[in-house]
């Protein structure tokens, strides 16, 4: 029982606060989700279900598809998402900083231009290089 | 993948991609002595079999008990007649009929009619002009992929009979040869108020079938 | 062709037609008058020779072209009518090439004007007169498959009413003509 | 545990469900009033009226939409992968749900109050584009694939000038936390000092919402209606709630760290309800922008919308948190900085609309007229 | 970014104005006087028949085929004791409403003016439930004339 | 405190048997994300019963994270590389070295 | 299997499937973790640990099971969220944060827009049949060493508490200002790399 | 999807997307089938012929009378102009004097026409970039005060067969120097409204300039006709090179393109229709009370044998008619020259290179009528 008790301990006291709020969290999250479910099986309930021949064919303006959809796509989409996740990253770096940058100081406004700036270098490098471009 | 060898045999046109070998056309035939051409190609006899409406079955009409399934059906039936969306879908001179009805000047989305491009979202399907053979296998193809409960809106001389068309036999002798049909609004064009008037026909028939509703 | 009433086409006096005549030396064509543009008979060997020639002649210069069409005569064969227009000379021409029935054969003109591609597919489904060296002989109107069945022809047979008006009864025949 | 609400005390548990309750009644009747709303207000800049038959004044529509798709035939397509498929609308609506949870509505009224609320609702937002890749993909429709792959190219090229608008904002109000930074406003709003990341904001809200001129994954006239086209029913209908559903929150965010949410311009003295309505006013307008953008401009291409992410809006967000950062960090008096905030964030407001006008206006003639005599030879 | 701004300036002095829509099923539009619904047959109320003799004119210039005419002797011709100076009146009649094109061709060839365009709502809302009904016999054409509901226009 | 280090202890188990068992190389980038994830877990664990003063573990976790994203970048972008040169994503068709 | 079973059409078999599996699985797990804490033997934090740890490894084993990329894609999106849950236990707020935003939208969405781009939707054959068991003998191992090593082990635990977020940022950038430069190298490395491999393809053939 | 071939195979696997018959970005029943590399259209393989009913073969089984009805039918957006070429052809071969009023008339309607059919361009094409419906409405409100007043007179909103081998059916309405005055006050209205739109607008800038570019050159050599020729510098308008009604009594100018892409296509159509009011309003100041028919009338018409190619200028470009005469009441050729189908020819080396959504806009602006171009 001795680890329950460093669990109790951790929703307790300091931790009380933050635990209440993602409690609620949680709970938004079971109710969406049931919404969901209830509405898909109300939908199973109330709607009316057949199977016709080609009713599962996949819609292509009338026509019938011959081979799958899934197929390769540009390689742009695939730029632009490396450039995004770099880009978020820093800004989860960015976030924490916003917030106590004043507290900091001048250096930390300094890091930052630094980090951006190595950052913006990046996004030049990616602007010359063509990734911002489609063609 | 999943698509077999008959679904494509019986819709014909249906390469996505640059055919490999595309027919070409028979070389220079020389005038045949007869009247050529049979009316019905063979190529196209399986192609414009009609398409059934296979009626589904809702749970509740099994599950619920009767005194409940009357309020039910009625409600329901009251919510589809009043949210009847449309697939776009234009062919010819109708068509343009059919633009002017969700226009400024009448306005289908006071009925809360809203047109929607994809045939999975759509209730009705109206057929506006010509349905010539080599547009019949997308028609039919779209009527099946329609979610049930669906309903078909004939518009025009053409598509409910073939119209001025008639006589040429590329063209379908009106829309119901291959998809049912529940609303005929005759004229060549209807005006925009004669495709209004079939609006409110379709929804008195649904208040009317209402007992069908679960189907 | 019929011969034309003298008095309802003008003559070739005055028209284009000398011009087209000299552009044409070596070609065996005739002209004929209309109630509007000058018609010029091409031979069908000779077709794509004689219209590259109106094309690059620099007094003539019709580089347009207008339109591309057959005449289904029936037992006397098929004319390929071709409709021509000068952007820079601002004239038109029409000319006529002629098929026998038994032998419908003739030279592309898309290396002279890419825009007879699909004119040139159109009749070869509607008449079934094949163009030889044509870049893209597929179907354009009638379904890609079916490539025997020409509906434009006047021999091809109308459909026939399928449900006639009047309660159940059968359309007597013959009072309808 | 316990925690207040309503005046009483109550058991978290007890409180967070009885808010997630009330959230999901709001949500759903809100919901509808802006479906209702949107088809009213997109009537009229259309001229014509909008529902009107089902209910007085068509109010019933919604209603009516929703009980016809709940008993609307449900398909999946045969070729489609069917636990992605089925799977997607949990994917889109409860992230979007979620973001509920932070957002406020007045003092004290909203769900929870997070320490770290602005940076919780961009996190779990971004959740929702997997969603939108699972429909898209587990259709196996082309147009579904080519409209989710764009949709989310879109969501994550305008996340960023999302994140660096509310970092900005985060910046001058000093804290993360939502409900402060509505608090924060109670005398001045934020789009006083801050209009670039104002219109940066809006601009990435049209996207992420995929709303004209940003609507390109949804587009029409290209991909159908994009990774829904194979959807039908009511996990179609999912989809289309969630999207107002973010709508709303996204309005209602932008009134909270914009335009000052309840806090401006009454502080805290009015009650709860003024406040509350004072939100519904501020989001309703924020909506409104929305339509009527959507029912004027037209849909970008997919070039140019990444390019104005990335090379207008991106490099104006990072600017601004740097100017930010220069007029914060140096500790001037309150009206010295504020007035540098304002005056430099608006020049970069104009420098991005004279980009705009930049990129298209060259000098381009009317058409060239060719009077009769020429025209003849 | 000022073209932006001029077209949402347009929108929004749409939006001011008055919707244009016209309420289809409460109110109806004034239909101008030569509007061509369906073609209908006329009713001679001095006769108390129709103007038609059944002289197929009509029959034969559809360019649809949609009309199907029999005749026959009038049973109140004078020759017959009746007051009609018609020899031949109409027997049957039927007009394919689900194919006529409404050109107007059949109302200019006939020699009695004894068939009009419908120039009435009723013309148009006909949407029926099955194709049968559109095909109108004898007394549905005559019903509006008979009713004298229907101001017939023509051709000057 | 040992249920979140079992649980970071199984999480990197795991991950350890995609990277060995599978031959796509994005399933074996999948699986060492787990295992990435796994020691942020400990990473955080350590930091809040260890270190709650000083948090180092936090911290080291946030660069845990924005390496493992990095590297995603990075290793995807050699896939397709992969890819496109070989038109398969087996690690095995990348064993010689030549490019 | 269920393919064969006479269902009617509302029941198809992906959610009976997923009914069966809720059923089978799910509930009993889900029943004891209740059942024990309403006996009081579990915490309210421990339901919760208890559940997401169900729904990490859940995840985690669908990432590493399943052959299909996309699922397994999906499925590393899973275990994602409950580890940031599992940062949510462990008073990280700020981390779990970000553990969704990078992975929730970046990761994921990377991952699967690499797998569209190399079409490589299912796992390729193993080369030689030995290499999963002998990689399942590995992993067990290695996973019952590190419990093992873990959960033997006795730690001085101190007091766990919150973690400011304002001071997070205050140490991160007072502390840790040389590593949080070179993590901006590390990224642009990632990202000049990225592009430089990824742009080489663009000029269209096959080097 | 088993396997993936490895090299060359793999460069040229690019996405196939399928559009139309039924597509919303279509105008009807095209279908075009577009081979994509990321979002750049490589190849597009255009299929028509969906809406190909023969009404040239059933108009060769009808006397002049009734084949104008199908001629509407042919091109339903500019029925009067297509109805005009029809009649044109007949009186040229029988050789029929058309009275100067029902000239004038013909003038006033086929502009009228003409504005109405470019209300519906700027409409549909406003939709293709992606207005949401508010292009459309507008275009629609305007084309709807000009349908009215084609309805008083002709009778029917589309379908007007009022035009006649010879003249007009029947007379105007008396009202009709009043009600055109309305409808060209609407009008302006309607082209401000549209000029206002969309015409200055960033994003439809971005989206129309550069794009689908066709040069004087490749436009001849394709046969395009009407705005998309003149949009690339061509100022080919037959009712200048060879006037007919009484286009040479009246004065205006024809909109030229210097670049020849879909901007340009849009400015030389926004200034048609101001040019169309401006012929309309000199129409009406010369509209003379006078006979609408020759005197003398067959009650059926009959030709003489005999050819005729006569081209009119339709809104979308030349609409010619060649009727081939074998005497009797009806043609015995007769083959209608489409604009349409012309320009849809030059599609495939518009699109080619640019972004799938400028495809859709390519075609927007070519302004195709599918029953036209099918026939
Ligand atoms: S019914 Fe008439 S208007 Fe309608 S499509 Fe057919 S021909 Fe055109
Ligand atoms: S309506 Fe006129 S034309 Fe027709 S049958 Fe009767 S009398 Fe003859
Ligand atoms: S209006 Fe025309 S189609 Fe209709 S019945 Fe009369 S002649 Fe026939």
């Amino acid at each position: 029982m001795k680890v329950w008790g460093v669990l109790e301990h951790l929703v307790s006291g300091s931790l009380d606060a933050l635990f209440a709020n993602y409690l609620a969290v949680l709970i938004a999250a079971a109710f969406g989700f049931i919404l969901v479910l209830s509405a898909l099986i109300g939908s199973r309930l109330l709607a009316p279900f057949s199977e016709e021949r080609n009713k599962g064919t996949t819609y292509e303006c009338g026509m019938l598809p011959i081979r799958r959809a899934a197929t390769n796509v540009g390689v742009r989409f695939y730029l632009y998402a490396i450039l995004f996740i770099i880009f978020d990253v820093e800004a989860v770096f960015i976030f924490p900083w916003a917030i106590s940058f004043i507290s900091v100081g001048l250096v930390a406004y300094y890091e930052m231009v630094v980090f951006v700036g190595i950052l913006a270098a990046g996004l030049a490098y990616a602007w010359k290089k063509g990734a911002l471009q489609w063609q | 993948m999943a698509v077999d060898a008959r679904d494509m045999a019986a819709t014909g046109t249906t390469e996505t991609q640059a055919p490999a070998a595309p027919p070409e056309i028979a070389p220079g035939v020389p005038m045949p002595a007869g009247p050529a051409g049979p009316q019905e190609h063979p190529l196209e006899v399986e192609r414009l079999k009609p398409v059934e409406y296979l009626p589904g079955k809702a749970l509740y009409r099994s599950v619920l008990p009767g005194i409940l399934q009357v309020p039910a059906d009625l409600v329901i039936a009251a919510s589809r007649k009043s949210s009847l969306w449309p697939m776009t879908f234009g062919l010819a001179c109708c068509a343009i009929e059919m633009i002017a009805t969700y226009m400024a000047h009448y306005d289908l989305d006071r009925f809360g009619i809203v047109p929607w491009p994809s045939p999975r979202q759509c209730d009705v399907m109206i057929v506006a002009g010509t349905v010539t053979k080599k547009m019949a296998p997308a028609v039919k193809l779209l009527y099946e992929q329609m979610p049930n409960p669906k309903w078909v809106i004939s518009m025009g001389a053409c598509a409910t009979n073939g119209g001025p068309y008639t006589r040429y036999d590329r063209v379908v002798q009106g829309v119901d040869k291959i998809i049912p049909v529940d609303v005929y609004v005759p004229g060549c064009p209807p005006r925009p108020e004669a495709l209004l008037d079939a609006f409110l026909a379709l929804q008195e028939k649904i208040m009317e079938d209402r007992a069908a509703t679960g189907r | 062709m019929t011969t034309e009433d003298a008095t309802a086409a003008p003559s070739l006096d005055g028209t284009i037609w000398a011009e087209v005549d000299r552009a044409l030396s070596g070609i065996t064509a005739s002209g004929e008058p209309s109630v509007q543009d000058v018609i010029v008979h091409i031979p069908r060997d000779e077709i794509v020779r004689g219209l590259r020639a109106l094309k690059t002649d620099a007094a003539l210069t019709f580089d347009y072209l207008r339109c591309l069409t057959c005449v289904d005569n029936e037992d006397e064969g098929m004319d390929v009518v071709y409709m021509l227009y000068s952007t820079e000379h601002r004239h038109n021409l029409t000319v006529k090439t002629h098929l026998d029935a038994t032998d419908l054969h003739l030279d592309t003109a898309t290396t002279v004007w890419r825009a007879a591609n699909w004119y040139e597919r159109e009749v070869m489904e509607m008449f079934g007169v094949r163009f030889r060296n044509h870049p893209d002989p597929r179907t354009l109107l009638m379904p890609e498959d079916i490539t025997d069945t020409f509906p434009l022809r006047k021999d091809h047979p109308l459909a026939e009413i399928e449900v006639m008006q009047g309660e159940g009864m059968a359309f007597p025949s013959g009072e309808g003509e | 545990m316990n925690a207040e609400l309503f005046g009483s005390q109550v058991n978290v548990w007890v409180d967070a469900l009885v808010r997630v309750l009330i959230i999901v009644g709001m949500m759903t009747v809100v919901v509808m009033g802006l479906i209702w709303f949107e088809r009213k207000i997109i009537g009229r800049f259309q001229m014509r009226l909008g529902p009107t038959r089902t209910g007085p004044f068509g109010l019933l529509q919604s209603v009516a939409d929703g009980l016809k798709l709940v008993a609307k035939e449900d398909v999946r397509p045969k070729n489609a992968d069917p636990w992605v498929f089925e799977l997607a609308p949990y994917f889109v609506f409860v992230p979007t749900f979620l973001m509920f949870v932070a957002v406020p509505f007045a003092f004290g009224f909203q769900v929870r109050v997070l320490e770290l609320g602005l940076f919780y609702v961009l996190a779990v937002s971004s959740v929702s584009i997997v969603g939108w890749v699972m429909a898209g993909w587990g259709s196996d429709n082309r147009y579904a694939m080519l409209g989710a792959l764009r949709a989310a190219a879109q969501a994550i090229s305008y996340e960023l000038p999302l994140v660096m608008a509310m970092i900005a904002v985060a910046m001058v109000a000093g804290t993360l936390n939502l409900q402060e930074i509505v608090l924060g406003q109670s005398r001045l709003p934020n789009i006083v000092l801050q209009p670039l990341p104002a219109f940066i904001f809006f601009t990435a809200t049209l996207a992420e919402l995929n709303r004209t001129p940003f609507d390109i994954p949804v587009g029409e006239s290209e991909v159908v209606g994009g990774p829904f086209v194979e959807y039908s029913g009511i996990r179609w209908s999912m989809f289309f709630l969630a999207e107002y559903a973010a709508m709303f929150i996204l309005a209602l965010l932008g009134s909270a760290i914009f335009l000052g949410g309840w806090a401006w311009p009454m502080g805290e003295q009015w009650g709860a309800s003024w406040q509350l309505l004072l939100t519904t006013v501020k989001a309703g307008a924020f909506i409104f922008l929305i339509f009527w953008v959507r029912s004027t401009l037209p849909r970008m291409r997919v070039d140019q919308l990444m390019g104005f992410s990335w090379k207008v809006l991106l490099p104006f967000g990072f600017a601004q948190i740097m100017v930010n950062g220069f007029i914060l960090v140096n500790g001037w008096p309150a009206v010295t900085s504020g007035v540098l905030l304002g005056t430099t964030s608006l020049a970069g407001l104009f420098a991005v609309g004279w980009i705009v006008q930049r990129s298209v206006s060259r000098p381009r003639p009317r058409p060239v007229m060719m009077a009769r005599s020429e025209a003849a030879q | 970014m000022k073209g932006l701004l001029r077209s949402m300036g347009v929108t929004l002095s749409a939006f001011m104005r008055k919707p244009v829509t016209r309420e289809f099923p409460e109110t109806h539009r004034e239909l101008p006087e030569r509007d061509r619904a369906f073609p209908l047959l006329l009713w001679d109320f001095e006769q108390t028949e129709p103007f038609c003799t059944g002289c197929h004119a009509c029959e034969r210039a559809c360019p649809v085929e949609c009309m199907t005419v029999l005749m026959k002797d009038n049973p109140n011709h004078k020759s017959a004791g009746g007051d009609s100076t018609r020899r031949k009146i109409i027997d049957k009649f039927w007009i394919d409403y689900g194919r006529c094109m409404r050109c107007n061709i059949c109302v200019e060839v006939c020699n009695f003016d004894a068939i009009a365009m419908n120039n009435t709502w009723s013309g148009h809302e006909m949407s029926v439930y099955d194709r049968a009904d559109l095909v109108q016999d004898l007394p549905q054409l005559l019903s509006e004339s008979r009713g004298g509901e229907l101001k017939a226009w023509r051709a000057p | 405190m040992e249920h979140f280090l079992g649980l970071s202890g199984v999480l990197f188990a795991l991950g350890f048997y995609g990277v060995l068992a599978r031959r796509s190389a994005i399933l074996i980038l999948i699986s060492v994300e787990l295992m990435l994830a796994a020691v942020s877990i400990n990473f955080i664990t350590f930091a809040t019963y260890l270190d709650p003063e000083r948090f180092t573990g936090v911290i080291f976790a946030i660069f845990a994270i924005t390496i493992a994203a990095a590297e995603v970048g990075l290793a995807l972008g050699i896939v397709l590389r992969l890819f496109r040169d070989r038109g398969t994503s087996n690690v095995d068709a990348a064993d010689e070295l030549k490019w | 299997m269920l393919s064969r079973l006479p269902l009617p059409p509302q029941l198809d078999r992906t959610i009976t499937l997923g009914a069966v599996l809720a059923v089978g699985v799910a509930l009993p797990y889900v029943g004891v973790v209740l059942v024990l804490a309403a006996m009081g033997t579990l915490s309210v934090a421990a339901v919760v640990f208890w559940m997401l740890a169900a729904i990490i490894v859940a995840g985690a084993c669908g990432a590493v099971f399943s052959n299909h990329v996309v699922h397994a894609a999906l499925s590393l999106v899973i275990a994602a969220m409950g580890i940031a849950g599992i940062f949510l236990l462990l008073a990280s707020e700020f981390l779990a944060l970000v553990q969704v935003l990078v992975y929730g939208g970046g990761v994921t969405i990377l991952l699967l827009f690499g797998l569209m781009l190399t079409n490589a939707t299912e796992d390729p054959l193993v080369t030689d049949g030995t290499q999963k068991p002998f990689a399942f003998g590995v992993g067990l191992a290695m996973g019952a060493v590190i419990v093992a090593a873990m959960v033997g082990s006795t730690w001085r635990a101190g007091e766990p508490m919150v973690v400011p977020f304002a001071e997070l940022g205050v140490r991160l950038y007072r502390d840790f200002g040389l590593p949080f430069e070179i993590a901006s190298l590390v990224l642009i490395v990632a990202l000049v790399g990225a592009i430089a491999i990824g742009r080489r393809d663009q000029d269209g053939d096959v080097s | 999807m088993t396997t993936t071939t490895p090299g060359q195979e793999f460069e040229t696997q690019d996405l196939m997307i399928n559009m139309g018959p039924q597509h919303p970005a279509t105008h009807g029943v095209f279908r075009m089938v577009l081979q994509v590399d990321g979002e750049i259209v490589r190849d597009l393989i255009p299929h028509i012929g969906y809406m190909h009913r023969g009404a040239e073969k059933l108009a060769e089984t009808m006397d002049f009378r009734q084949g104008i009805g199908y001629m509407d039918r042919t091109e339903y957006l500019a029925q009067f102009n297509a109805e005009l070429s029809y009649v044109m052809a007949v009186e040229k071969l029988a050789g029929l004097e058309v009275p100067e009023r029902a000239q004038w008339i013909r003038m006033i309607l086929c502009e009228l026409n003409r504005l109405s059919s470019h209300f519906m361009f700027t409409g549909a094409f406003g939709t293709d970039i992606g207005v949401f419906g508010t292009a459309f409405v507008y275009s629609f409100r305007e084309r709807e005060t000009i349908l009215d007043l084609f309805e008083e007179i002709t009778g029917d909103r589309l379908m007007y067969a009022y035009f006649r081998p010879g003249g007009l059916a029947w007379e105007v309405t008396d009202n009709f120097e009043r009600r055109v005055g309305e409808v060209l006050k609407s009008a302006r209205q309607g082209i401000k409204d549209m000029d206002g739109l969309l015409t200055e607008n960033e994003i439809f800038r971005a989206r129309t300039q550069n794009i689908g570019i066709i040069s004087a050159a490749d436009a001849i050599d394709w046969g395009c006709t009407g705005p998309v020729l003149r949009a690339s510098g061509v100022p080919l308008d037959l009712r200048k090179t060879e006037p007919y009604l009484r286009y040479a009594e009246v004065d205006f100018d024809v909109p030229v393109g210097q670049v020849g892409d879909t901007y340009d296509r849009w400015l030389v159509r926004i200034e048609e229709m101001r040019q169309s009011v401006r012929i309309i309003e000199q129409c009406m100041a010369k509209l003379q009370p006078g006979p609408i028919m020759p005197e003398r009338m067959p009650r059926m018409l009959r030709t003489p044998p005999g050819e005729v190619y006569l081209r009119t200028e339709a809104p979308r470009g030349e609409f010619g008619v060649y009727m081939v005469s074998k005497g009797g009441n009806r043609p015995h050729r007769l083959k209608v020259r489409s604009s349409c189908f012309a320009n849809l020819q030059a599609l495939k080396d518009m699109a080619i290179g640019s972004y799938v959504a400028d495809a859709v806009a390519i075609l927007g602006s070519l302004d195709i009528v599918l029953c036209e171009v099918d026939r």
